[in-house]
């Protein structure tokens, strides 16, 4: 299983902060945005990659990333702490 | 020392914990605070939201890269989460050195990259209702000067 | 707000004071303390020497000057003389500031430039007996860098 | 009369912080220096323009400046302060 979580606008607009996959061969993070687009209408304009940032295991990753069985992967616009 | 918490610090305190040291020739803090106007629109607080777990560590990544390029001896860096109002604190940043170059340097390379790698949101609240703040081109460019000037 | 005192100050009460506006984002500051080593010698104290008047007159100056160049709310300098024990503080510069990158600069500026214009002279107290310092090369050079950055 | 202030180290070589001397016609900052340099050998060392810095009524100032009735004069080494 791989845990997704989203924060933020991504949260709100999705009514959701987390859900799971199952893992599979040769799984990305880009392979994942892509899954995860295919929802629906609300979930494919989202999801897409304009000002859409991953991480894996809670560092900043890019879209090739591979993911594997047990990792975190987390969607969230850009920052705008401090 | 790194704190993500949801109350508030008192500045005088972490200030007695910086000051400490009699090799430390300069003390440079930096605090940010909830500020009336953002972009033409009255605020009236924030909601902050952030990446448990990996805050911390983006955190503790900016302060080894600090001390990679400057000799400090402390480093505090605390940023709060949560609902704020107007005025309150957010974030405070503060280092020790027995230079001061190297303290203001420090103090503003670990604000400007806490800003743009920190896993943190803003939502602020206004009176015509509540909006995620959008990433500032500014910030990006301190944080790529920033880059620019190290490497 | 500018002091040239014998008397300590308290860092606590000069945030205090001058973290009050909800207009201001940041602020900024700066201690400069007596540390125990320069140029290689073994430090216990300081003698520090002003000219009264002049000292005042050069801070304002100085203020006058970073209010031109940065949108500065608050800016309070304070400066001790007399004599002064290892650890103990020496200097305050605080600004508050809409915007964070001119906090940082303005109070650089001003310590860079209280550096090189204000009348004050250090002795310093070793295990060798006390000495008068020179004026620093760097010191110089980093009053000269914001000239040529900000004309 | 004119009053002639010294500071830190120059205050102590010339063990005195302070003299007066008579005002005149054309006096300047760097007359007033070639006088006291002439008082005798401690003083002309001390009194050299090398890392001498003077100021008139409370604002630093050059070697050229005209300097009358009233006036303050400071001398004094290179500032090291903060």
């Amino acid at each position: 299983m791989i845990k997704i979580l989203f924060f933020a606008r991504l949260r709100e607009q999705l009514s959701t902060d987390s859900l799971t996959i199952a893992a599979r061969e040769n799984l990305t993070t880009e392979l994942i945005r892509q899954q995860l687009a295919e929802t629906d209408d609300v979930w494919n304009k989202i999801m897409s990659p304009d000002s859409l940032l991953v991480a894996v295991n809670q560092e900043i990753s890019d879209w090739y990333q591979q993911v594997n069985d047990g990792d975190e992967v987390a969607f969230f616009p850009p920052v705008t702490g401090g | 020392m790194i704190k993500v918490q949801k109350n508030d610090f008192v500045v005088a305190d972490e200030y007695l914990r910086l000051a400490g040291d009699n090799q430390d020739g300069a003390i440079v803090t930096f605090v940010g605070k909830v500020r009336d106007f953002n972009e033409g629109l009255d605020v009236q607080g924030l909601s902050l939201e952030h990446y448990p777990g990996m805050t911390e560590k983006v955190l503790s990544d900016i302060e080894n890269k600090a001390r990679e390029h400057w000799p400090l001896n402390k480093v505090t860096i605390i940023h709060r989460f949560g609902n704020l109002t107007l005025g309150e604190q957010i974030v405070f940043i503060g280092v020790t050195s027995p230079h001061r170059k190297a303290a203001f340097a420090a103090c503003e390379f670990l604000i400007d990259f806490l800003k743009t790698k920190a896993p943190f949101w803003k939502k602020e609240l206004t009176s015509d209702g509540s909006i995620w703040l959008d990433a500032k081109a500014s910030d990006n460019d301190a944080s790529q000067q920033w880059h620019n000037k190290l490497t």
